[in-house]
C-alpha cells in the first residue's frame, strides 16, 4: 500500500515529468486521482463539495465525482468523523475533512477513542481506513483558535498515522499514501504553504508513509524540520552554506510512525542535532525525537539536541507577536551557529 | 408576537437527587391478532439468552471470576430482542456500555462473549476488549461503545456506507436516556436527518442515567420529543412488550431500507440490577417499590404469559428453551475457563492494520 | 401504534448545495403604539454604530491594513441591537466569530475595537486575539469565539454565577443557524434548562452556515422548533426589524431575571456581505436576486422610514447620528492606527494568572 | 496562593499531627475544606452530588454543601467545562468532575481552547480558577477507553496546569492548592491508587504547584516518576537498596508546570536518569524531561536518559495483559540496572 509509483532521486525530487504546482493543487490532484483510483474513496466535511473548501482543497471535485463522492455536511465534527469511522469499519475509504486542525477539540473522542482503538480493541476483525485532512499552523493572523500545530497529540495515540507535507510533492504524495493506508491517517496541512508552488508528477503516486526524507545533506548539523519548517531550514542551509558551514535537512514526512533510523544515521555521520518545528516546544515532537537520539546514537552527540518551537503561550494574533512566535530560518541558521560553537 | 410554548412539561429545575420512580410502567397495548408465532417464540427465545447470559455473569464477577466492568442488561431484553427480530443479518447495529443483550440478541456466541469477558484469547476481542468492547462483524454487531454517545455517529457511518454501496442494509444505533444529552448523538441525529440515512434511533429509555434520574437530566417526559429537532419521526413503545418493540421496529428499519430516512423509537424500560455489577447500591437512587413494580412487568413473564395465553407455546416448551439455554451457557462458560490467557508477547497485535 | 409525525417540514433529504434562497423576507408585525421614542433611537443609533464601524472595517480590511479574518456583521444589526437594549450593562453576552455587532451594541468602544483589528497593544485583547476573541468584561461582552458553539455553554456558566451569587443579572447567547448543529450547542442548551439558569439563546438564523444554505444542514424550517426538544420556549422574530427584536429580548431577558428559565429567540435575519471579508463570492451560494430582496429590508432603513413616518426622529437627527459616528470612528481609526504594536518581548504576557 | 500551611520535612511528610486516611478521602478532604474556606468553590459533575461520584470522590458533600454548591449535571461534559468556564470568568471556582480522564475527548475544546487561552486571548482582563479533576490509569481492567493517562497532551497547552498526586498526602494538598490557584488546573487521580493509605493531616494545607519533591535520596540514579508510578519506584528503591544501589525518587507532584531544576540538581549529583510513567513512551512526558535533561546537564550524563511507559498500543482488556502494558517495580529495577551496567 505504500509503494511509490514514480522513480525518486536521492534527494526526493521525482525523476518523471513534473511540472509546477501549488501545494494546495497538487493536495486537490492527489485526492482526485486516488478517488478516480478507488471508487470506495468518498469526502464530507464542511463546505468541501459545493464551495470546493474554504482553503479550495476541494476544488472542481464535486463537479467530477457529484453529489454522491463529494459531501456537505453540517457543522458537526464529532458526527462528522464518526460518520467517517462508520463507513471505514464497513469498507469505504472516507477522506474527512476538519478545516483547521484546532477544531480538532470537538470531536478528539472519535479520533483518538474510536478510530484509532477500534482494530485493536476489538480484536483485529476490522480496519478503519479513514482520512482526515485538515489545515494547521500559524502565520496568517488567525489567532489563537485557528493557528495550532497539534502533532504531537496524535503521534502520542496508537492506531493513528499522521503526516505533515511540506511541499508541493508531498502534499500529493502523501495524500495518496494516506488514503491508500488501512489505517485512520491524519494530514496536517499547512496553511501558509497552500499557495507556494513545486514540481509534481502528473500521474498518481504515494509517498511511504514512516519514511524520513533527507531535503539536503550536510556533514556539520542535523537538522530535523516538520512541515514548514522544512523550507525555512533549507533556506537556512543556504544562509549557512555562505558561512562555510553544511547543514543535512530531514523530513520525517511522517510523524507518527517516526522514522528516528533516517535520523540516528545522520546524526552518526554530523554528531549534532537540531530539531524545530512550529508547535510548542514544551512537550512537542522535538521531545520525543531529542530524547530517541539521546537514548540510542548517545557516544555520538558533540552537543546536545537542541530544539527549536514556539514559546510556551496560545498562538498571538499581531503579526509582529506571530512573527516573533514561530520560528524561522533565522533562528534555525542561529541554532546551528550556537551548536557548532559548542565543543 | 405570540410566545411559542415548549411541547415539552414544563417541570420546575432539578438539581437535588431524586429517589421519586421517575418512570411508571405503561399499560400493555391490546394484543394483536397479526403476530406470528414464530416471531413470538423467536422473541422470547433471544430474551431468555440475554437473560441467562447476564445473570450467570453477574455470578461470575460476584465470584470474582471477571475483570472491569459489567452493566447488565436484565429488565430491558424486551428492546433489544424486539429490534433485532426486525433485522436481517447483514443489518449493522451500534451499541453501548451496556451492550451483552444487544449482542446476544444480534446472534453473537456465547463462547466468544464469556471468553472475552473472562479475557481470555478466544474472546470476541481476544481478550482485548472486554464487556465494553464485544462485537461480531460477521453478525452486523458494530460495537459495544465505552463512551457515551460515541455509538451514534458511527451507525451514521455505517448506514452511509450501505446507501453508498447500493446495499440495501440499515444501521440501529442503541441509546440511552442519558445519552441524548451528549453532543454526538445531537449531532449524529441531525446528520442522519440530513444526509436522510437509513439509521433507527432506538432510545432504551430506562429512566436514569446512572444515578440521575431522568427529570434531573431533561426536562423532558419522552425523549422521543427530541426527534423533532431533525425533522425525525418518533415512536413510543412499551419498552416491557416485546412485540410492541418488534413492531415499532418492524415499521422504523422497513421504512429506512425503502429510502425514506432515520426515525426514532422511545422504549419506555427498566433495569433490574444496579448500574454496574450486581452489588446493590450504595445510596437508594431508586426506591425499592419503584423497583418491584417494574419487577411486576418483566419482559420475559409477560411474553410467556402472552404465549401460553395465545396457545403459540406451552409451560413445557417454554421451560424447554430455558433449560436449553443453560446448558449452551454451562457450555460456554467452561469453554471460556478452558481458554488460554493471550500471550503478553502479542501485546502490540492489531494496533495498526498491514 | 401510531407513527408520531414529525413537527417539523419534511423536506427530502438534501445533499447537494444550494444556490435558490432559502430564507425569504418577512413581511413587518404591524407597529405597535407602546415602544418609546427613546428605545427608537437608542436601536437605531446602536444599528448605525454597527453598520459604520463594519463597512469601515471592511475598507481598512481591502486595503490591506488588517490582518486575520473578518466576518461582517452588515445586515444583522436589528439583531445585536434589539438584544441589547434589552439588556443592563451587568447583563453578559458570548457571542460569536461574528462578534462585532454584538461588542459594538453592548458599548465596547471604537478605539479598542480598530486598535484590537490593527493588532495594537491598545486594542482590547491588547493585540493578542483580534476580531474573534475581543472582548470587554467591564461590559459584560464575554468574547466573540472563533470555535462554532463554544461561547454557548458559557454563557449558561455565567448565568450559574449570577444565580450563584444571588445577582440577577442573566446571559444571552448569540449563535448562527449552523451552529445548533453543533454538540456543545445542544448540551449548553439542556444545560440551561435543567438548571432553570437565567440564559437567553439567540439564533441569528442568516439562513447560511459558511456558504450551506440551511436547508442543507438541518430538516427544519425553523430552528427555534429546536427549544421544544430541552423543554425550552421559543419566538420567532423578524430579524430585520429592530422593534420586533427588542420586545421578544425584552420579554425573554425578563422571563429569565424572574427566575424562569432559558428562552429561545429565533431571528430571521441576513448578512449583506460574505461569510468573511468583502471581496465578493467565489461560488455564487446565494443568487444576486435573494441578496437584494434581503438589501430592500435593510433594518437601518426600515427604523428610519419608521422613525420619521412616526415623528420620533426627523431626517435631520437621523443624519446626525451617522455623522457623529462617522466622525467618531474617524478618530478612533487615527487613534489605532497611531497606536503602538505590542512588543515582542512580552510575549508571554497573561499566559497565567500570579 | 500556593503557600503551604503546614511545615513539611525534607522528604515531604508533615511534621504535624497526622492520621492515615485513603487517597480518595485525602481528595475528598481536600475538596471539603476547600469548599469551607471559599464560599465560590462549587462542584459540578455526573452523579457528583446524590451518588457520591463513581469512585466515591465526593461522599457526603451533599449532606454538608447542599445542592447549590454540589449540582449533579447531564450527560454533557463538553457543557459540563462550558458551565465551569464560564462561572469561572465571573468569579466563580469551580470544581468540575470528568470521571474518567478517557472522557475529555468529548470536552477537550472547552478545556483547550477556552479555559487555557481564555486570558490570553482576551489581553488579560479575567482569571479562569477552574479545576478539572478526573480519574487516569490502568490496572482495573476498565479497557481502553478507561484507563488512559493522558497527562502529555495537557502539559502541551500553555495556560493549563496539570498536577498528579502520587498519595494521599499529595491527593489532599495538590488539590486544595488546585482549588486555590488562579488558572486553569486538571488534577489527575489515579484509579488504582484511589484506596491506599497514607498519613494526611488534619488541616488544609496546599502544596506549591510546580515544585518537584524528592521522595527518597539516593546517590546512584535519578528516578523521576510520575503519579502511581512513585510508589512503584519506591518499591524498586527498597529492592534495589538490598544490593546496595541507592537511588533517589521524584516525584514531580505537577507536571505543568515542570520543576526541572529539581531533577536537573538530582542528575548532577547521580549522573544517571529515569523516567518512568504509565502513558505510552512515544511522546509521553518522558520525552520532554529527557529532552530537557540531556539538554541542560548533558555533561554530567554518564548515559543516556532512560524512558519506561507503556508500549505503542492502547491500553488492553485482559489482566495478564495489562500487567505486562503498565510499568512496574520489577521494571523500574531492571532500568536502574541497566542504567548502571552502562560506564
Ligand atoms: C462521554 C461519557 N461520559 C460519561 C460516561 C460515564 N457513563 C457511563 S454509562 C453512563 C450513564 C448512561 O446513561 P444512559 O445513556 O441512560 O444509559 P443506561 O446506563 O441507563 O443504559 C455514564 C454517565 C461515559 N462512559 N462516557
Ligand atoms: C467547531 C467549528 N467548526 C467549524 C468552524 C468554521 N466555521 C466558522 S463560521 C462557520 C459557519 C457558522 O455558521 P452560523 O452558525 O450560521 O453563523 P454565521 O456565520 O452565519 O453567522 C463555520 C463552519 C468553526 N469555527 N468551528
Ligand atoms: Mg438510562
Ligand atoms: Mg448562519
Amino acid at each position: 500500500m505504500t509503494a511509490t509509483t514514480v522513480t525518486t532521486t536521492t534527494n526526493g525530487a521525482p525523476a518523471v515529468a513534473t511540472r509546477k504546482l501549488t501545494y494546495v493543487k497538487a493536495f486537490n490532484e492527489g485526492l482526485a486521482q486516488a478517488m478516480r483510483e478507488d471508487e470506495n474513496v468518498f469526502v464530507a466535511g464542511e463546505d468541501v463539495a459545493g464551495y470546493g473548501g474554504v482553503f479550495r482543497m476541494f476544488d472542481n471535485l464535486l463537479d467530477e465525482f457529484g453529489p454522491r463522492r463529494m459531501i456537505d455536511t453540517p457543522i458537526s465534527e464529532a458526527a462528522l468523523v464518526g460518520l467517517g469511522v462508520g463507513a471505514a469499519a464497513r469498507g469505504l475509504r472516507p477522506v474527512v475533512d476538519l478545516m483547521f486542525m484546532d477544531f480538532i477539540g470537538v470531536c478528539l473522542d472519535q479520533i483518538v477513542n474510536q478510530a484509532a482503538k477500534m482494530k485493536y480493541m476489538f480484536g483485529g476483525g476490522l480496519s478503519v481506513p479513514l482520512t482526515i485532512t485538515t489545515a494547521s499552523g500559524a502565520g496568517l493572523g488567525a489567532a489563537a483558535q485557528h493557528s495550532q500545530s497539534l502533532e504531537a497529540w496524535l503521534a502520542h495515540v496508537p492506531g493513528l498515522k499522521v503526516v505533515m507535507p511540506s511541499d508541493a510533492y508531498t502534499a500529493k504524495g502523501l495524500t495518496v499514501s494516506a488514503i491508500r493506508d488501512d489505517n485512520p491517517v491524519v494530514v496536517m496541512l499547512n496553511k501558509v504553504l497552500l499557495g507556494s508552488t513545486g514540481e509534481v508528477p502528473e500521474e498518481i503516486y504515494g509517498i511511504p508513509l514512516g519514511q524520513a526524507h533527507t531535503a539536503r545533506q550536510g556533514s556539520d548539523v542535523t537538522v530535523i524540520a516538520l512541515g514548514r519548517m522544512v523550507g525555512e531550514a533549507l533556506a537556512a542551509a543556504d544562509e549557512l552554506a555562505a558561512e562555510g558551514v553544511e547543514i543535512e535537512v530531514i523530513d520525517p514526512r511522517t510523524v507518527q510512525p517516526l522514522d528516528t533510523e533516517t535520523m540516528f544515521a545522520s546524526v552518526r555521520r554530523t554528531n549534532r542535532v537540531l530539531v524545530v518545528h512550529e508547535a510548542v516546544t514544551f512537550g512537542g515532537l522535538g521531545a520525543e525525537i531529542a530524547a530517541q537520539i539521546q537514548d540510542v546514537v548517545f557516544d555520538y552527540l558533540d552537543a546536545p539536541v537542541l530544539r527549536i518551537g514556539a514559546p510556551f503561550s496560545p498562538v498571538p494574533f499581531s503579526p509582529v507577536l506571530e512573527k516573533a512566535y514561530v520560528p524561522d530560518r533565522a533562528r534555525i541558521a542561529q541554532g546551528c551557529r550556537r551548536l557548532l560553537e559548542r565543543s | 408576537m405570540a410566545q411559542r410554548a415548549s411541547t415539552a412539561s414544563k417541570k420546575s429545575p432539578q438539581v437535588t437527587p431524586q429517589v421519586t420512580p421517575q418512570v411508571t410502567p405503561q399499560v400493555n397495548p391490546p394484543v394483536s391478532e397479526q403476530i406470528s408465532p414464530r416471531v413470538i417464540k423467536d422473541l422470547h427465545e433471544r430474551m431468555v439468552r440475554i437473560r441467562l447470559f447476564e445473570t450467570e455473569a453477574g455470578k461470575l464477577m460476584e465470584a470474582g471470576k471477571l475483570p472491569g466492568f459489567l452493566h447488565l442488561y436484565v429488565g430491558q431484553e424486551a428492546v433489544a430482542a424486539g429490534v433485532m427480530t426486525a433485522l436481517r443479518d447483514d443489518d449493522q447495529i451500534t451499541s453501548t456500555h451496556r451492550g451483552h443483550g444487544h449482542a446476544v440478541a444480534k446472534g453473537v456466541g456465547f463462547r466468544e462473549m464469556y471468553a472475552e469477558l473472562y479475557g481470555r484469547v478466544t474472546g470476541a476481542c481476544l481478550g482485548r476488549g472486554g464487556s465494553m468492547h464485544i462485537n461480531d462483524l460477521t453478525r452486523g454487531m458494530l460495537g459495544a461503545n465505552g463512551i457515551v454517545g460515541a455509538g451514534v455517529p458511527i451507525a451514521v457511518g455505517a448506514a452511509f456506507a450501505a446507501r453508498y454501496k447500493g446495499e440495501d442494509n440499515v444501521a440501529v444505533t442503541f441509546f440511552g436516556d442519558g445519552a441524548t444529552n451528549i453532543g454526538a448523538w445531537h449531532e449524529g441525529a441531525n446528520m442522519a436527518a440530513i444526509l436522510g440515512l437509513p439509521v433507527v434511533f432506538v432510545c432504551e429509555n430506562n429512566g436514569y442515567a446512572e444515578f440521575t434520574p431522568q427529570s434531573a437530566h431533561m426536562l423532558l417526559t419522552d425523549v422521543a420529543d427530541r426527534a423533532a429537532a431533525y425533522g425525525m419521526p418518533s415512536v413510543i413503545v412499551d419498552g416491557m412488550d416485546a412485540v410492541a418493540v418488534h413492531r415499532a421496529a418492524v415499521e422504523a428499519v422497513e421504512r429506512a431500507r425503502r429510502g425514506e430516512g432515520p426515525m426514532m423509537i422511545e422504549a419506555k424500560t427498566y433495569r433490574f440490577f444496579d448500574h454496574q455489577g450486581v452489588k446493590g447500591l450504595r445510596h437508594p437512587y431508586r426506591s425499592a417499590e419503584e423497583v418491584a413494580e417494574w419487577r411486576t412487568r418483566d419482559p420475559i413473564d409477560l411474553i410467556e404469559a402472552r404465549a401460553v395465553a395465545d396457545g403459540t407455546a406451552t409451560r413445557t416448551e417454554l421451560d424447554d428453551v430455558w433449560q436449553r439455554t443453560r446448558d449452551e451457557i454451562a457450555e460456554a462458560i467452561a469453554y471460556a475457563e478452558a481458554s488460554p490467557l493471550p500471550d503478553p508477547a502479542d501485546l502490540l497485535l492489531n494496533v495498526y492494520s498491514g
